[in-house]
């Protein structure tokens, strides 16, 4: 059993909804992104194409970060594949985010508010429950996840752009649209072996 | 999943429950759950059992909590202290009580209502759909006419609106998503962004683009639609008409193609056009006449079937010549070559002349598809066009040419075509209710079904000496008016003698200094008011000339009845379910806030009009017996909500119904979605209406001394260049234009900080996009600070975002940014304040219409330091 | 198979299983000497008249438009400029209820009943954008 | 707190860029973390140097250095408290194995040095927990010295610092710095022996030739490596926002100046020039050491169009 995800770039329209639904869901203070949206633009006017690039953990078969913590605060679900953070562990040595290839993790040092005045009551309530001064990222949900639901930037993608399923099991749709569609891995050169996979705009 | 708590106002210790209700991030106002911890909304997803949105929101509707828990919304009511009003004055706000507010108001309303009712101007945001019928009945019932969206209709909708009504019986149009396989986009971006319906759209166009549907951009700026085109097509900004006539021309012309029997049977193309330009009209039934084949002989349209009507030819009728009106078309169309095109809109002869092959030959003519069983028209091409094509001094013409193309293919209101949202509804199977279906008019020609307002687009009203503000009731053609703030109102009041001034103004939630067009016009219109009252829920720009604020609720803390009501607006067209969900409040009111809708009715019990206003709710939604509001009993709000929901759908289903599911919904058919064959109503491809009015208007207007110009009246589309054409002023050599962006509404999201900051995570929403090698030739770098400047010397100031992908004329500024009141410390600063480039007067807004133009020629110089 | 337009035009295609009612047959009170009605004008026409509701006794077979005409008479070109056009047909934005019941068509006969027919004229806003 | 805000804004605006630089480690507190890096290299250094010449002063500035390093690593962790917790995953994550490498060093010469002053101490530097001390010291002194590199070639996210060549170019900057502190401890103790100090000297040059060979290795495969991340790296050092670093301090300082000092052609020899030639050196592997690791930009997040087409 491995989750992954499959972002199909073809139907991705850079809407943000990803990013912004995951900061409803887990309340991330300000400056941490679990998902997040980069626009890039690829040849020379009129010859040009604009397009969205979401990003968020990789949660790679091979996760460099994991490797890199001294303490195992980051870690691998041996049962599901997903590389999450153990927060009580984790000393804020960064050694992850330096490890990390696809530089999607984040050191929560901010106030857990995004308002001068403090904290609304949903910061109080879903915000201010994360710990300060350690290292954030995407776990694919997991709490979602085992409750049998999907991923909150998958469940919300207004385009379905989003996919998520079990890697290891070549019939899952993941897995197909990755065959059929030719999907592809970001930096598969620095050989982590993603769980995010990527279908062609 | 717990979907209701009993007592949404008192939550019960580690209650936890998601509750069924409506986003108002935009006025796409898609379905939501509000997920309620301890009486703390924690969390805002989609509602699934929804056709609005389908269980899916966007950035804006997912963000909406903190736009609710903002510390930054108004509490309480306040009063100006500083007599003073002005962009920069500071109105010294006082608490007050609801009673002190309330008495005042009354006091000032009573005078005015006995003085003469029309010096009150109610304005409303359109970004909150729910304000409409609580607004517009209190206003019917005040007994006023003028009434406003402030910069609604003025910067989207008197052309995009218009002419979908006209030609489409709908508010918007869009691809038929779900059997479209050509689809071309004149400044829209429908499916990809933000607008009507934005959310479900974007799941269904991210359906065609999978499926194969080809999608040809057409736009200055290569983002949201452009970037998921299969081709973008740049040109110049305004000219979209220019491209649209010359594809006209070759399919017409060159190519000879054009959908024949829909032309005779669906449109006014065989009504035969005298020299005079008018129909040749039967002499005692005045019914317009056509050329009948079989009898070789001019008859009534009505008497002649459809098949035998001549669509071109020389005819004399009664020793007049005529001509059918495809013919006239036809010859018309010829002066728009493709090389005359390139010249104009910088788009290459040969490019023209493909995309014109393409979308005649994708068109199908002739085809059918059995869709549901029913065997219906197939042509799946359609021309979409929105704000950018039409936001321009040649607004209806930019926006009738492009239609043109799916008229011409039959491609309207068809399986594949050009759909409008909803124009018809054959009822909720059970009650019938709500049905309409777009009707024949005078000539013939088509009247909406559903609309959002009493003017139609067509029969337009007669034109008259103006009796209202905004000059409507002259200029017919315009729904909504800028009149009320320009520049040169006060001139045109005069000239037409209007006997009265706006003194009063209620206002919920518009931010006029910046949602019109520069501040220093609205500023002196407002200045000029001796109250306004103001619904809000942050402190604006606006509130600066605001007497008395009230504070209102948050869409998490309102109910509203209505949606995604009329259907015609935001509920997704094409295929699928019809939806009436409703919004409920899910949190109690901070502080002192109160549902303005609530206030109103207290407001009029005050006055003392009370029976005016059920008697005008009545009429807004269509209440009948036995759920008619009577007499003037003190009705809330809720009641008023429960009793429209019965009347529609049943005893059984009143507002407690709805608060437990949500929605209600049903199945649409193919006879409602794809309604064109089914209605026998004809759309005109030749607006011969619009001469009579024109000329009716110039001999009202140019005796005053008000010059019309009548070539924007003439029957047939043409290419009238914007003011920015004409500008050759040296150094400046940009066209300045807007557009909207993904995470922000209007002037309105930039103070949630989650919009505001994937925003500026974004590159291009804070900054002012510029071609990457026309600023490099004036040594500009990318995240410069910059002044642009106007014609007539306004300026603003923003950061260039260098990139490939914008025409190298075009300036690409996005949303209404650029805020600086206090009030919305998290706005304050943030992007560029594009409107306080555009002037506001009638030389800059079209003569038929009066939709503002929104492009303008502008100089750009480097700012001493960044902003 | 090229479909004709005209071919395919089927009204009857549009008639859904429950039409919502338009203006129900009242009780019509045969030995009545006419129709005695009480109109009610509201927003801007309220203003018009000195009293908001005015009475009138029409001929059994008056159509809404004698109404119409007779509330003319009395509050002048004002009162009908705003309430039907040159041509003599109801403003759209001039919405008009006889028992409760919409009419557009104002040459709807009105019927005797055993009490008074109340009749509702209010003129809306007739302009929206967005 | 405007700190704080400070950074905030600076992150939103490197996440708009394509070319991303990592602030974590240099900046704001981030600055301990290469103060520490830095000491506990010398200190290695020193121990090592202290015992190949038997110079007990050079162990004491090992132990003393180490210990300060030790304590600027602490300020620049997020959790300090936790500092412990850093030896539970020595089995792969290089940050571990130092932090047990710098415990035993410090342990080990807690226990070997005292006897070494006091007379009246419990037991004898040559007594079983002398030497039991002795070689944890020794122990954690090769491990300070191999691991340091290593934590940035294992960081996959910084390209200018993955390469083959870093754990070996960090190992030379701990000698080259072991051997300048014993410069400066000699040059403040006095100097044991004359031949000593020029076979210090001498060594000194020797390290410092190999570094400037490495160093020039390392700059020319970022620049050359054909990772763009990295090229702009080295960018960065060498005519970017670092240049200012490179060339004053490590450059001039830290290289130029001590071999003019060496050369006797300005003054000379003497025991301050010894002393001066060793801080010298210090401060410029300082600023060597913090260039680049300021300089580290990460991978960007790119589709490559061969992809996508």
């Amino acid at each position: 059993m491995r989750w992954g995800m499959v972002i199909d770039l073809k139907r991705c329209i850079g809407c943000y909804a990803c990013q912004l639904a995951c900061k409803a869901e887990h309340g991330t203070p300000p400056g941490v992104y679990y998902a997040r949206v980069l626009k890039k633009e690829d040849g020379e006017y009129p010859t040009v194409r604009q397009f969205a690039l979401p990003v968020l953990c990789n949660h790679c078969e091979d996760p460099p970060c994991v490797a890199a913590c001294p303490t195992g605060a980051s870690f691998k679900w041996e049962e599901d594949g997903i590389v999450d953070i153990d927060h009580d562990l984790c000393v804020g040595c960064r050694s992850c985010m330096m490890a990390c290839p696809y530089t999607n993790r984040y050191f929560n040092d901010q106030p857990p508010h995004y308002f001068a005045q403090g904290m609304t009551p949903f910061e109080q309530a879903r915000t201010e429950r994360h710990q300060r001064n350690v290292v954030m990222k995407c776990n694919f949900c997991r709490d979602r996840v085992r409750a049998g639901k999907l991923p909150a930037c998958v469940a919300n993608c207004p385009t379905i752009a989003r996919h998520f399923g079990d890697l290891d099991d070549p019939s899952s749709e993941i897995s197909v649209l990755i065959k059929e569609r030719g999907g592809f891995t970001l930096h598969p050169e620095a050989g982590t072996g993603p769980s995010v996979y990527y279908l062609p705009p | 999943m717990n979907m209701f708590s009993p007592h949404p106002f008192k939550p019960a210790a580690q209650e936890d429950g998601w509750l069924p209700s409506s986003c108002a991030l935009c006025y796409g106002t898609c379905s939501i759950l509000a997920h309620r911890v301890d009486g703390t909304v924690i969390k805002i997803e989609g509602n699934p059992d929804s056709a609005v949105g389908k269980g899916r929101l966007c950035g804006k509707g997912v963000s909406g909590i903190m736009t609710h828990y903002d510390p930054n919304r108004v509490r309480y009511p306040m009063r100006r202290t500083n007599p003073k009003k002005g962009l920069y004055e500071d109105p010294g706000w006082k608490r007050i009580s609801w009673t002190e507010a309330l008495d005042e108001i009354a006091e000032v309303l009573r005078k005015v209502r006995a003085d003469d009712p029309r010096k009150l101007v109610v304005q409303r945001t359109t970004t909150v759909t729910a304000s409409r019928v609580p607004l517009h009945a209190f206003a019917s019932a005040f007994g006023t006419p003028n009434f406003s969206v402030s910069g609604g209709g003025q910067h989207c909708g008197n052309g995009a609106h218009l002419i979908s009504g006209i030609m489409h019986a709908s508010w918007s149009i869009v691809p038929d998503f779900e059997y479209c396989n050509y689809a071309i986009f004149f400044g829209a971006s429908k499916g990809h962004s933000a607008g009507h319906a934005s959310c479900s759209n974007m799941g269904k166009a991210a359906d065609a683009r999978v499926r194969g549907m080809k999608m040809v951009v057409v736009d200055p700026l290569c983002n949201f639609a452009a970037a998921k085109a299969t081709e973008w097509v740049p040109l110049r900004v305004g000219t979209d008409a220019a491209l649209a006539l010359g594809m006209c021309n070759v399919m017409v012309n060159e190519l000879g193609v054009y959908d024949g029997p829909y032309l005779q049977a669906k449109t006014n193309a065989p009504y035969l056009i005298g020299p005079d330009k008018l129909y040749v009209r039967h002499p005692q039934s005045k019914m317009p006449l056509v050329w009948d084949r079989r009898s070789g002989s001019a008859r009534p349209y009505n008497d002649v079937p459809a098949a035998d009507m001549a669509l071109e030819g020389e005819f004399t009728v009664d020793r007049v010549p005529c001509r059918p009106a495809f013919h006239c078309l036809r010859e018309h169309l010829r002066k728009f070559s493709p090389d005359w095109t390139e010249n104009t809109s910088g788009v290459p002869a040969a490019t023209v002349r493909r995309l014109a092959s393409e979308f005649a030959t994708e068109a199908r003519i002739g085809s059918t598809i059995v869709v549901d069983g029913v065997t219906l028209p197939y042509r799946p091409v359609a021309a979409i066009a929105f704000r950018g094509a039409q936001g321009h001094k040649n607004s209806v013409y930019n926006f009738y040419a492009v239609d043109l193309l799916n008229h011409l293919v039959g491609a309207a209101d068809v399986v594949g075509g050009c759909l409008g949202f909803n124009p018809t509804s054959h009822g909720h199977p059970e009650t019938g209710k709500v049905r309409y279906i777009p009707t024949a008019g005078p000539d013939g020609l088509m009247v909406v079904g559903s609309w959002m307002g009493y003017h139609y687009p067509y029969p337009p009203p007669e034109p008259r000496l103006p009796k209202n503000l905004g000059l409507q009731d002259l200029l017919v053609i315009g729904m909504t008016s800028p009149f009320l703030d320009s520049a040169d109102r006060e001139e045109m009041w005069e000239k037409f003698d209007v006997p009265y001034r706006p003194e009063v103004m209620i206002n919920f939630g518009a931010n006029l200094v910046m949602s019109i067009a520069n501040k220093d016009a609205v500023a002196e219109s407002l200045s000029k008011y001796k109250f306004i009252v103001s619904f809000d829920l942050f402190l604006t720009e606006t509130s600066n000339f605001v007497d008395i604020i009230l504070p209102d609720c948050s869409y998490l803390q309102s109910l509203d009845a209505r949606s995604n009501f009329p259907f015609i607006f935001s509920l997704p067209g094409g295929l699928g379910e019809w939806c009436w969900p409703i919004r409920q409040p899910v949190l109690p009111p901070d502080g002192e806030q109160r549902q303005f809708a609530e206030v109103l009715l207290e407001l009029a019990d005050r006055v003392g009009f009370r029976a005016d206003l059920n008697a005008a709710y009545n009429a807004w939604l269509n209440l009948e017996p036995p759920y008619r509001l009577t007499g003037d009993t003190r009705y809330s709000y809720e009641e008023i909500s429960d009793r429209e929901l019965k009347n529609n759908f049943g005893a059984e289903r009143g507002l407690e119904w709805f608060k437990q599911n949500g929605l209600i919904k049903w199945k649409k058919k193919p006879e409602e979605v794809y309604w064109r064959p089914f209605v026998d109503v004809r759309v005109p491809i030749y607006w011969e209406f619009l001469k009579p009015i024109g000329d009716k208007i110039a001999a009202i207007a140019e005796p005053r001394g008000f010059k019309i110009p009548l070539e924007y009246y003439d029957p047939l589309p043409d290419f009238l260049p914007c003011r920015s054409h004409c500008c050759n002023k040296k150094g400046f050599d940009f066209y300045g234009f807007y557009y909207r962006d993904v995470v922000h509404t209007n002037s309105f999201t930039m103070e949630n900080p989650w919009l505001d900051e994937a925003a500026r995570l974004d590159p291009f929403s804070y900054t002012i996009a510029i071609n990457r090698t026309e600023a490099a030739k004036r040594g500009f770098t990318d995240g410069q600070g910059v002044w642009v400047e106007s014609e007539s010397g306004r300026k603003v100031k923003g950061r260039l975002k260098l990139t490939e992908c914008i025409h190298p004329e075009g300036l690409g500024f996005a949303a209404m940014c650029g805020h600086w009141t206090d009030g919305q410390p998290v706005a304050k600063g943030k992007g560029v304040f594009y409107n306080d480039l555009l002037e506001l007067d009638f030389e800059h807004m079209s003569p038929v219409n009066i939709n503002l133009d929104l492009c303008v020629k502008v100089r750009v110089t480097p700012a001493e330091e960044s902003p | 198979m090229n479909i004709r337009w005209d071919a395919v035009v089927d009204s009857t295609a549009v008639e859904s299983p429950r039409a919502p009612p338009v203006l129900p047959q009242p009780i019509v009170d045969r030995n009545s000497a006419g129709i005695s009605v009480r109109v009610r004008l509201f927003g801007a026409l309220a203003a018009l008249s000195c009293q908001q509701s005015v009475e009138l006794m029409l001929p059994v077979g008056a159509l809404v438009a004698d109404v119409i005409a007779i509330l003319g008479e009395r509050l002048g070109e004002i009162f009908s400029a705003q309430v039907v056009d040159a041509s003599g047909v109801k403003r759209r934005y001039c919405r008009l209820f006889v028992a409760g019941y919409p009419v557009e068509n104002l040459q709807t006969p009105l019927y005797p009943t055993s009490d008074l027919t109340e009749i509702d004229i209010i003129l809306l806003i007739a302009l929206e954008g967005g | 707190m405007a700190e704080i805000s400070a950074k905030y804004e600076q992150l939103i605006h490197d996440l708009r860029q394509d070319f991303r630089p990592q602030r974590e480690w240099g900046e704001g507190r981030g600055l301990f973390l290469v103060i520490g890096h830095f000491l506990v290299g010398v200190a290695a250094g020193a121990w090592l140097f202290g015992l190949l010449f038997d110079y007990s002063p050079g162990l004491f500035a090992g132990f003393l250095l180490a210990g300060v390093g030790g304590i600027a690593h602490l300020g620049f962790l997020g959790r300090p408290e936790r500092f412990w917790k850093m030896a539970r995953h020595v089995r792969t994550a290089w940050v571990a194995r130092g932090f047990v490498g710098l415990t035993l060093f410090l342990a080990g010469a807690a226990l070997y040095m005292p006897p070494l002053v006091f007379r009246a101490w419990p037991w004898h530097a040559t007594s079983a927990i002398g030497w039991l001390g002795w070689l944890m010291a020794a122990a954690g002194m090769v491990i300070l010295i191999v691991y340091m590199g290593f934590v940035y070639s294992a960081s996959k996210g910084i390209p200018f610092w993955t390469s083959s060549l870093h754990p070996l170019l960090y190992m030379t900057y701990a000698l080259r710095g072991g051997a300048a502190a014993l410069l400066v401890a000699m040059a403040m103790l006095g100097v044991p022996t004359e031949e000593i100090a020029q076979r210090l000297i001498t060594i000194w040059i020797a390290i410092t030739a190999f570094l400037i060979i490495l160093f020039v290795l390392e700059i020319q495969g970022a620049l050359t490596g054909g990772n763009a991340a990295a090229r702009r790296s080295a960018r960065e050092m060498l005519s970017g926002r670092f240049a200012g670093y490179f060339y004053g301090g490590t450059l001039t300082l830290g290289l130029l100046v001590p071999l003019a000092l060496l050369s006797g052609k300005l003054v000379p020899l003497s025991v301050a020039v010894l002393a001066a030639v060793g801080l010298l050196s210090a401060l410029g592997d300082f600023f060597m050491k913090y260039t680049t690791i300021r300089a580290g930009i990460y991978t960007p997040l790119e589709l490559r169009p061969a992809r996508m087409r």
